[in-house]
């Protein structure tokens, strides 16, 4: 610029702002009702993809065909892991997360959960089960899954 | 404008598949992608393994309410392993996709294309009006309190102002376009409607009324486009993209003059000048100008010269833009009529020329013989043209 | 049929490499940039441009159709302008294709980051999961980088040690480069010794954010040969997404295919067949420390296994096959959708022999390599020469 | 595809609240702009109560509101210019509905102001120009066309409620009060 810049912090005006509605509603959709309502039953839904079994329910395979909606069962095992100490501002968490993908023994794919169990224990393949809420807090979501514990 | 054009290979069209667009729908934005991406497919005969890449296109994040959402819509668009990319131009993003489909082919990087739009717009609450608040300046406009409907009442009072047209002749088009949209399957606010319904409608920001906009809208639409080889083996009626154009004006809408959409004139020279076409009133059969606002759909006739500037109220009035009229316009309904999800509804625009020009629009068809067709899409804070020309 | 045009980077221009640029818009960060770039490669900008690509998204920029703001700065007004809502690095290959295409002979790119405006970053990036993913409340969004850590120490058998040296060697390399802000002599001791933040990974490990504003021009072979008489080729450039950042679960943990698809295209393109041996150096991910390891491997540049190649120094700047000569993210920072641009940045001042206290000895040809970052799975590969 | 039955399920809004599995969700996305050189400037000359344009040296257009480049020539901007605040309306509206169309009680008066400064090229297409409200005309007066082409100013907040904001000003009004012209 041929004029010089301004460079003195309070030269400089920052104006606060935000793009928030006051909040998404968001449907659960076609596969994801069908999951939504297994939930609340204390079920859990995969989708068979040719001779295989995606977890979780949706509606098309990966090849973009439809998949047929199955239920899968116990017991499933930790694929990935993480711990989480700290967000992105940096603040420690009192207690801290452990995170897993978890997937059915006998199938691919899986859900990210929380998993119940000590720090030093957590380890990919370790077999765990879900644990559910009560079914009269159950809303249809992942959530109604508490938590996953570790199979004796 | 420098278009540059020399092009060898030739890109078509040859499937498109569309969801119903409604005021909301259960599926997720996804699923609705992947709907629309099914369809397409099966009309082109081919499935998810015969298409190279993808291009998808959905207007403000802020909609749906995910952040990242063309990665969000990746794998219902069959982002599965495949080289996947999403364009954004505003409202003008729904012509923009099957434009970005056309370089991927023309480039002979890519063979096939699954070019998707979508958009869920009934995520938002209270109302999907308050993601607008948030496409202003965030210093110089927010602070006003702006609606949406504003930007579009001022242009719409000048060009009134300006091509001296009244309430009545801009309501026709939406008279017309309700009225086209009752043939078609997707459509949303089709309706058998008068004048006076349009001026007895909720007054919104004088001069727009309720009936002067197309309505809140989730839907998407799918086209496969292949190049010229692929396209003459999966079928025999391919439709040809000759030409495509695309244009941003400044960001400083209130320094220009509204009467006149000039960023689409630039778009459209961009086409026409691809696709050969020196005189575009007498050599386009069809067209599908944009029409969010029914003002906006003749004041895209004109920056399409289809029109001279500010002949188009007189010649709808005259019933030239009819379906059996001599220049058929929005024969699908368009936004008006079949809804409005923004990306989506562009790439309806789109889809509905290829079956216009395949004599595949059923009850929709034109009555005149119709080998050339245009469609157009805008966007931002009326800066965005983007222009797509077909052919058989 | 492949298009026998050849594409040429003729200019560039940056502006910021900052953590806050707090005296300038981002719109006026942009003019900088281009003003630069379109210097550099001696371009009118209203007049020699055919195309101007901006690459950004809307929540970074906090304006819900940020593409509104992209032609005024960049020379784009009433010209063929569009936004790609993507990495910098896939708005290069939109740019690519379209002069392969012969609509453009010349395509100016953009990609601008200004994370110091963006008050609640988290929460953004907390928007972009699956809603159902985001209602277990999981305290950092990017938690997806410890699973793919730990599944990727799993099958390579690559230790904590492996990723804190990779912190090491770019954090330290950074401080020779002027644009890396987040340089700093750390020792291997202090990254294992201070607390994780995401298991395996501590705060050394993980990149943090950067301000800036690049512009790139591209032309293709005829206009570029009018222009410069230093052309920095693009052999070949390719993308790929493995799944939808709304099916993360479908992802092949510890691995990523969207690197390995996007690099075999790109090397078929630019005639590679032994990359490590016909190219000189790469500028890899490395927004997490095991990244770089991971990219590595999938982009077949660690014959026998990255980790233990970083081991014994095989990626140094003064190695065998110097990766992230630049200091990479964890030196130079995340600049948003500009991330990949700046790695094509580094690269190209390399083969220029413009980069400075970086400057490598022989740099002929380069890979440069960038993912997305979470919750994507969205990576682009792209092969440069200076022949 | 006319007469095959289309994909989508059509919810209404009673549907919505019956569905399990539905999720809210409330956002945050909270920014800090950077006003940058151009508009710092210009909101400090707004709460000195002055209108601040770029002049740009290529085409001696004065941009309103000021960018340190002129679009059009693709140059920097070299001298700020005070200009009078005084302009016409190029277009107007009535707004009966509020951000997120509500229905507002009391309508607003909203306008585009075509300033007195020199604009780029010949025919003017591009003017120096600001998008505010409008007092001290009816919603008659805006839907008869007559305020289009009116005469208009800049109406001040006291100096002690500005702020450095577009709101400083408080609307523009008819530079000529309708009752004085009689």
């Amino acid at each position: 610029m041929s004029v010089p810049k301004k460079f003195r912090l309070e030269d400089t005006i920052h104006v606060k702002g935000k793009i928030e509605v006051e909040k998404y509603v968001y449907t659960p959709g076609v596969a994801g009702l069908k999951l939504a309502e297994a939930l609340i039953d204390g079920r859990m839904l995969g989708i068979r993809c040719g001779d295989k079994i995606l977890v979780p329910a949706k509606l098309y395979c990966p090849d973009f065909t439809q998949g047929e909606i199955v239920e899968v069962k116990d017991p499933w095992i930790v694929e990935a892991y993480t711990v989480i100490y700290e967000d992105m501002y940096g603040r420690r968490l009192e207690k801290p997360q452990i995170i897993a993908l978890v997937r059915p023994e006998n199938s691919l794919g899986g859900i990210i959960h929380y998993v119940k169990t000590d720090i030093e224990k957590i380890r990919l393949g370790l077999r765990v089960k879900p644990v559910f809420k009560p079914r009269e807090e159950r809303r249809g979501l992942i959530t109604d899954i508490e938590y996953f514990e570790q199979l004796e | 404008m420098r278009p540059n054009i020399y092009v060898k290979d030739k890109v078509a069209i040859v499937g498109a598949g569309l969801t119903l667009f409604r005021r909301r729908l259960l599926e997720t934005p996804r699923e609705l992608a992947w709907e629309a991406s099914k369809q397409a497919l099966d009309s082109a005969g081919l499935t998810l393994k015969d298409i190279d890449c993808i291009v998808i296109g959905s207007a403000p994040d802020a909609f749906d309410g995910v952040h990242f959402k063309g990665e969000y819509l990746a794998d219902g668009s069959g982002g599965f392993g495949k080289p996947t990319v999403r364009v954004f131009v505003g409202g003008g993003t729904g012509v923009m996709i099957p434009i970005a489909a056309w370089w991927h082919v023309a480039s002979g990087l890519c063979k096939t294309v699954l070019a998707v739009g979508e958009e869920k717009m009934s995520h938002a609450y209270p109302h999907p009006q308050g993601v607008f608040a948030y496409i202003w300046d965030p210093i110089l406009e927010r602070p006003l309190g702006p609606n949406l409907i504003w930007i579009f009442a001022l242009e719409m009072a000048r060009y009134m102002h300006v091509c001296k047209a009244s309430k009545e002749d801009i309501a026709l088009v939406s008279v017309k376009n309700k009225r086209n949209a009752l043939d078609h399957p997707a459509a949303q606010a089709a309706a058998n409607i008068t004048v006076d319904d349009v001026l007895k409608s909720e007054v919104l920001v004088w001069p727009v009324q309720l009936l002067d906009i197309s309505p809140v809208s989730d839907g998407a639409v799918a086209l496969v486009v292949a190049s010229e080889k692929i396209a003459r083996r999966v079928t025999d009626t391919p439709v040809w993209i000759d030409g495509v154009g695309f244009t941003l004006d400044n960001t400083h809408w209130y320094n220009r003059d509204l009467s006149y959409p000039r960023y689409l004139e630039y778009a459209a020279r961009m086409a026409y000048k691809m696709a050969g076409i020196e005189r575009p009133w007498k050599e386009i059969d069809v067209a599908e100008p944009y029409d969010p606002f029914d003002y906006k759909e003749l004041h895209h006739i004109e920056g399409l010269m289809l029109a001279r500037r500010c002949e188009a109220p007189k010649l709808l009035r005259e019933g030239y833009f009819d379906r059996s009229g001599e220049l058929p316009t929005s024969p699908s309904g368009g936004l008006l009529g079949v809804g409005n999800p923004i990306a989506a509804a562009g790439v309806m625009k789109v889809a509905e020329l290829f079956w216009q020009l395949r004599y595949e629009a059923g009850a929709r068809q034109v009555k005149k013989p119709v080998h050339k067709a245009v469609a157009n899409a805008w966007g931002d804070l009326m800066q965005a043209g983007t222009v797509i020309v077909l052919s058989t | 049929m492949v298009s026998y045009v050849r594409v040429a980077v003729i200019g560039i221009g940056y502006y910021g490499f900052k953590p806050s640029v707090p005296d300038l818009s981002f719109r006026e960060m942009m003019f900088e940039a281009a003003m630069r770039a379109y210097y550099d490669a001696n371009v009118d900008a209203r007049r020699d441009i055919d195309v101007f690509i901006s690459c950004q998204e809307d929540f970074w920029e906090g304006i819900a159709i940020s593409d509104e703001f992209a032609p005024e700065p960049i020379g784009g007004v009433l010209r063929p302008t569009m936004t790609i809502a993507g990495d910098g690095l896939q708005c290069i290959g939109q740019a690519y294709m379209i002069i392969k295409s012969g609509l453009a002979d010349i395509v100016a790119v953009e990609a601008h980051a200004k994370p110091s405006d963006i008050e609640s970053i988290q929460e953004i990036y907390e928007l972009s999961l699956d809603p159902q993913v985001r209602t277990l409340n999981i305290a950092n969004p990017l938690f997806q980088a410890g699973l793919d850590a730990t599944a990727y120490m799993r099958w390579s058998g690559a230790r904590r040690e492996h990723l804190a040296i990779v912190a090491v060697k770019n954090r330290s390399r950074g401080l020779l480069n002027p644009r890396a802000p987040h340089a700093s002599k750390i020792s291997l001791d202090m990254v294992l010794s201070s607390k994780p933040v995401i298991y395996p990974l501590t705060r050394f490990e993980i990149a943090d954010f950067t301000d800036v504003a690049i512009n790139i021009v591209l032309a293709s072979e005829e206009k570029a040969k009018m222009y410069t008489d230093r052309p920095i080729w693009i052999d070949g450039i390719w993308w790929s997404t493995e799944v939808g950042s709304g099916a993360i679960e479908w992802h092949d943990w510890g691995r990523m295919p969207s690197l390995r698809l996007a690099s075999r295209e790109a090397y078929r393109q630019a005639g590679l067949s032994n990359p490590i041996n016909q190219t000189d150096f790469a500028e890899v991910e490395d927004r997490f420390s095991y990244i770089e390891l991971l990219a590595l491997e999938e982009l077949g540049l660690a014959p026998g296994g990255a980790h233990r190649l970083l081991e014994s120094g095989f990626y140094d700047a003064n190695g065998s096959y110097p990766v992230n000569p630049s200091g990479g993210s964890l030196a130079v920072g995340l600049t948003l959708e500009a991330t990949g641009l700046w790695r094509l940045l580094e690269a190209i001042l390399q083969l220029r022999g413009e980069a400075g206290g970086v400057q490598l000895r022989d740099a002929r040809r380069a890979i440069v390599a960038s993912w997305r970052g979470p919750p994507t799975y969205t990576s682009t590969v792209a092969v440069i020469s200076k022949e | 595809m006319r007469s095959i039955r289309l994909p989508g399920m059509y919810l209404r809004e009673e549907d919505l609240r019956k569905l399990v599995g539905v999720i809210e969700y409330t956002p945050r996305a909270r920014y800090s702009y950077s006003a940058g050189q151009a508009l710092s400037e210009f909101l400090r000359g707004l709460r000195e109560g002055r209108i601040l344009g770029r002049l740009c040296p290529s085409c001696n257009r004065v941009l309103v509101p000021p960018r340190v480049y002129c679009e059009h020539c693709y140059t920097q901007t070299t001298e700020w210019v005070e200009v009078p605040g005084t302009g016409r309306v190029e277009s107007v509206v009535v707004s009966y509905i509020g951000t997120a169309r509500e229905r507002l009680e009391k309508p607003e008066i909203i306008a585009v102001i075509r300033l007195d400064a020199p604009g780029y090229g010949r025919d003017s297409f591009d003017f120096a120009g600001l998008f505010h409200k409008l007092c001290g005309v009816t919603e008659d007066d805006v839907k008869s066309g007559r305020v289009i082409g009116l005469r208009v100013k800049p109406r001040w907040k006291p100096l002690e409620l500005r702020t450095g904001s577009i709101l400083d000003i408080e609307c523009f009004e008819p530079e000529v009060v309708e009752s004085e012209r009689a």
